[in-house]
């Protein structure tokens, strides 16, 4: 279907649109327009972060939206990420529905406490009386050199603090849907962006739609292994079952869409098919989301798993600067075609 | 009777029922029913009366993990407060939340964070949301002296006078926190000083006479409804009892004695019954009524919690997602 | 032996102890003791936190700590955990040993810029010119209705954070040793102690030792089932694995002691003999320490797995209020027996 | 000559460096082989020389995001930087860093933040670590007025001031935090007046102005040594070109050239040797050699650090864990 495909590249793409006749526009432009369509159609919308009137746009994200809204609505700020989380989170309890943009998602540690103790438990802590609707977008994807402090991708830390949403859109169509799912809600989100996709082309209907939590898609069939990626391992993913698949090899690409909640069920039936799991992630190995859907399916549908699970992730380590390090450092389709070879032959 | 006499009454009234809601829970916590961890207010009931008296039903208040006082000023029925406490469904969190955490919509009370410096930049936030959407509310946040060191009460300063919000933020320096003194967590300046470096008006009031934090808070609030800047009180007073808990510091020696009766002789009660009693705006009599009654009211609350159930242990998996969506 | 020995009940344990001969103190007072010894034996150790020179005494473990050392030595501080983290660093990386304490561990989110941007990824981002001898002491367990903000245990947030070591002692000797091996290392270390456990019994050497990382403990040899247990459910294990004997199952207990680094191949012999895996952590389940391993095993392992893994955890909800809530909160031996029960007949 | 004499030749010096520093990487930028974010000082230059001029070797020096100028004045060599900035394993951080994680323990730098405000309590630790042990050095640290705005700023004045630590605070003040207008972002008010509140010395100096620069610090510092009170010196400055990388911000359309205009009337470098040539205290000839002389030395540094190896791969998992423990 026209939403749950994955355009690989631009070429594909285009191809694609034209043949059917659908509109195609960026990743990025589809959270732009996600945001002007919500700040539209809703007076409690607006949108605040550091320099997100910025003629740039937090990278065309919110390009001209504040010239059309106005600076109460897409508010720029003073650079102080857990005070002004916790005023989001007021304004949020009194009935608006903010989104907070972060550049980068090394910046949500300034917020932990204000995400973790505050947004995440709210609701509950009321005894279900008072509700958080907060949308908090954070761009991950290396850049240039950034190193240590400007690079990672910190899902996981939120991965153990119930109460929280965390979604992570591959396509235009879901970073469109999704959003305005997430503004919705009406409970805190974590929404990841992943910059390297960021003009990846695809399929988005003009008019507002939802793309609903807790679904995951099936982005490739297959019958051989199930392969969960994560955001912008999808393409990496697509990719790698490319490959693989001219080599006899038939992967089962699902992209979850959101972690939390994780669409196990969708995994689960994979499984019970192909009897192998790999997940690939864009984040560092120990204590992430592989770890927690392998658990998972260890614990629920061990008895169809045919070989070990396997995990494709960044190194445990930080960061590093040097070009050369920097691209050892991020796995590929590449790694995923040997992981999964390996993992076929047994070894 | 003018409107004064009235005030003066009413004030009266307030700081009566924090002070024998918080001496009822002191009487009562040593049966260990009470499973929560319970922040008394008394010696500082002036400031939530002298500054809630000034807010409208609709107006916002957030307060902290040392907050009974403030929402029974703000309006929350004992009631609901004492049922949260036990750890009742009827409990305004219905059981969920305890002593740190109360929440009264209805009475502007959004909820409760028990982190410290958590509630302030909160609470501009719901000043963000009154200024955005016009409504004419204002916020008032009460924190305490130790709330005044976390970064979130700098950055929340900073903004709220940035964006000129009407927020009123109302810091109890009760010269502790737990049972750190001041002076080996701050210079020897008032907070409010802090205030003026950005642009806030801020002022330094004994929070123990209630009619001066009646009057600083009222002029404060009648700037935020005029559109003007907002402003910070800090309060100077004392906690009488723990940290947490009935008992006295001075009984485990974790503060002096010395201080504490310095103090007791500055009982924000005491002096304010005194002045009634002299200016023939209450009788004796009339005082050891409104003593009765308040008893009989509390007595009633305390029955009324203790008579509820408990929350079904099905509760446990709920709230943890709000479910009305659009 | 006995510094491996774990003590149900103060009876079991004053006997043992007796029999023995050897010297037993609590689990607070293990720690107490082991900051003496530092403070008086490394002019570059001071301990540092929020009332810690409190005639209390942070539960104990710094009782008279500040009248023998001083205020400079045994600092109280400022109710501001980013900004104080910040300043142990700082200080740390000048030289001097701190150790930073923290009566809950619901706190560190305060921190966790300085924790996770700055401790951990220091001495990488500097080239290895540069390191964070830092110790970061956070209290776990419910309080007396301590609710959301005040009963977390957060070890799982920095399970994905490269640089971090993550220690979790169970016994005083433990206690003892691991603070020491702690200041030692170097390296910034989230030293978490369980409050229920501080005033257990147990031996404790007289003089200055340390317990290494990433070596864990077999604390009862089994053959049919691998239960690793986390901090304070190492007692819940022990007792667990009491009753289950009685059954006939035969309860193999691993206790990691630390999960950053993890003794994997302690736990994988394990496995490799009993085929089953089990792990009790004492903080909700998603996303936590017991997903790392389980991921681990059928990652390393997954031919000797008999059987699905299960998790003994807090369920995925914050902390309730309410005592008859709290009490189902937290899981105990029972459900570990009915866990290991359920496993080993198959259901 | 004397003193002061040798002093201004010394602080042209520094200036020069550092501007002729920034304007090599502008030239060999877009090859795009320097794989760093770079966020470039020109205009700002009085600042890193005025005050480090006044540092010894052992003192602390904390820097930010926009270090380069600092690490040079403080006495960093510019092949280890440079060598750093094109990710070779000669680089003061083995290729780990980039440009905004500069090190040079040997000159005092132990390591840099880029998250802004990070660096700040960074700074009072080096402090507290130099009051403990009393080594007899102070900590300077730099940060800008986007990060005057993070918690961390106020928890650090706090504790700085509360321990009479030995550290001098310096804002330069560029009025941007990225594209961000100060006026976004604070009310209109020094950043100087907030230490006030801590009760540290606050001041404003004109931050183009090397002598004023200088001399500002010099008694800050000079009070350090003398175990007096902390200080905050916010220095007003502008930043030339965009936040980060070569580019001018106007050829964006990211900020108005009118502004910049103004500022650049007010170039650190151009007035300060207009008046040394006026002082006779350089010649013109002097000037040219000097300059001449930095660019050789800087294209020297340039051809070094490109000849440098890179890592090996290995070095990716390498320096996760000190190893050298006791
Ligand atoms: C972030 C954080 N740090 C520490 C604590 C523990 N704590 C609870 S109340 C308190 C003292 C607060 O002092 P103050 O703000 O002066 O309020 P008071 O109790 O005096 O009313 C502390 C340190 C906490 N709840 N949150
Ligand atoms: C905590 C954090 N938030 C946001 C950023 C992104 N960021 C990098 S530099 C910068 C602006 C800093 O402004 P200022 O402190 O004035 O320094 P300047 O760049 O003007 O020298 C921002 C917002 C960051 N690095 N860290
Ligand atoms: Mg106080
Ligand atoms: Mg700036």
């Amino acid at each position: 279907m026209p939403w749950t495909r994955v355009n690989i590249d631009e070429v594909s793409a285009r191809d694609f649109l034209n043949k059917e006749g659908l509109r195609g526009i960026s990743y990025k432009e589809a959270i732009r327009e996600a945001q002007h369509q919500l700040l539209s159609n809703n007076k409690d919308v607006f949108l605040l972060g550091e320099g997100i009137d910025d003629k740039g746009g937090v990278f065309g994200t919110t390009k001209g939206l504040c010239d059309i809204f106005g600076s109460e609505r897409v508010m720029d700020l003073p650079i102080a990420e857990n005070g002004l989380t916790g005023i989001a989170i007021g304004s949020a309890i009194a009935g608006m529905k903010p989104i907070f943009i972060h550049m980068r998602m090394d910046f949500l540690p300034m917020a932990m406490d204000q995400i973790v103790n505050h947004a995440a438990k709210w609701f509950y802590m009321t005894g279900g009386r008072v509700n958080v609707p907060l949308v908090i977008r954070s761009i991950i994807g290396r850049g240039w050199g950034s190193a240590a402090q400007h690079s990672q991708a910190l899902h996981s830390m939120f991965l153990s603090i119930p109460g929280l949403r965390i979604v992570v859109p591959s396509t235009p169509y879901d970073a469109k849907g999704l959003l305005i799912e997430a503004v919705n809600d009406g409970n805190p989100v974590i929404f990841v962006e992943h910059r390297w996709i960021y003009d990846y082309i695809g399929y988005v209907p003009e008019e507002m739609y939802t793309v609903k939590f807790g679904k995951g898609i099936i982005r490739k069939h297959g019958n051989h292994v199930t392969l969960v990626a994560i955001s912008m391992m999808v393409y990496e993913a697509m990719k790698a079952a490319k490959i693989l698949e001219s080599q006899g090899i038939d992967v089962e690409v699902i992209d979850p869409v959101t972690i939390k909640p994780m669409d196990e069920e969708l995994i689960f039936d994979s499984i019970k098919k192909t009897g192998r799991l790999v997940i690939a992630d864009v984040a560092c190995k120990t204590g992430g989301v592989g770890a927690e859907i392998a658990c998972r399916a260890v614990e629920k549908v061990f008895n169809f798993l045919k070989a070990p699970i396997k995990r494709i992730n960044f190194p445990d380590f930080p960061t590093p600067c040097s070009p050369v390090l920097e691209s050892a450092y991020y796995p590929n389709h590449n790694d995923i075609c040997s992981c999964i070879k390996e993992l076929i032959d047994g070894k | 009777m003018e409107d004064l006499t009235l005030l003066k009454i009413e004030l009266y009234k307030k700081m009566l029922l924090i002070r024998r809601f918080e001496e009822k829970i002191r009487q009562v916590y040593s049966a260990q029913d009470m499973k929560t961890p319970v922040h008394l207010c008394i010696g500082q009931e002036a400031i939530a009366a002298g500054v809630c008296i000034n807010l409208r039903k609709t107006d916002y208040m957030v307060t902290n993990h040392r907050g009974h006082g403030h929402c029974l000023a703000k309006g929350s029925s004992p009631k609901s407060l004492l049922s949260e406490y036990y750890g009742r469904i009827t409990g305004c969190a219905h059981g969920k939340g305890g002593s740190m955490h109360p929440v009264d919509p209805e009475n502007g009370i959004l909820g409760t964070s028990a982190i410290v410096g958590g509630g302030i930049p909160i609470a501009v936030g719901t000043a963000l949301a009154s200024k955005l959407r016009k409504d004419g509310n204002i916020t008032v946040v009460f924190f305490g002296d130790g709330a005044s060191e976390e970064g979130t009460f700098h950055e929340s300063l900073n903004f709220a006078s940035l964006k000129k919000l009407p927020i009123l933020f109302v810091c109890e320096n009760n010269l502790y926190a737990t049972n750190s003194n001041i002076k080996s967590r701050q210079p020897n300046i008032d907070i409010a000083k802090k205030a003026q470096g950005y642009g806030l008006n801020g002022v330094v009031i004994d929070g123990n006479n209630v009619m001066d934090v009646y009057n600083a808070a009222k002029s404060a609030i009648e700037m935020l409804r005029d559109g003007q800047s907002p402003s910070l009180i800090e309060y100077k007073t004392y906690r009488w009892f723990g940290h947490v808990g009935p008992d006295y510091d001075h009984e485990k020696g974790l503060r002096g004695e010395e201080e504490l009766k310095v103090w007791l002789r500055q009982c924000p009660l005491k002096s304010f019954v005194d002045q009634l009693l002299k200016d023939n705006i209450l009788t004796l009599q009339q005082i050891d009524e409104m003593d009765n009654e308040m008893d009989e009211t509390l007595n009633d609350a305390i029955s009324y919690a203790k008579s509820q159930p408990y929350p079904d242990i099905s509760e446990l998996y709920k709230d943890l997602f709000y479910e009305g969506a659009i």
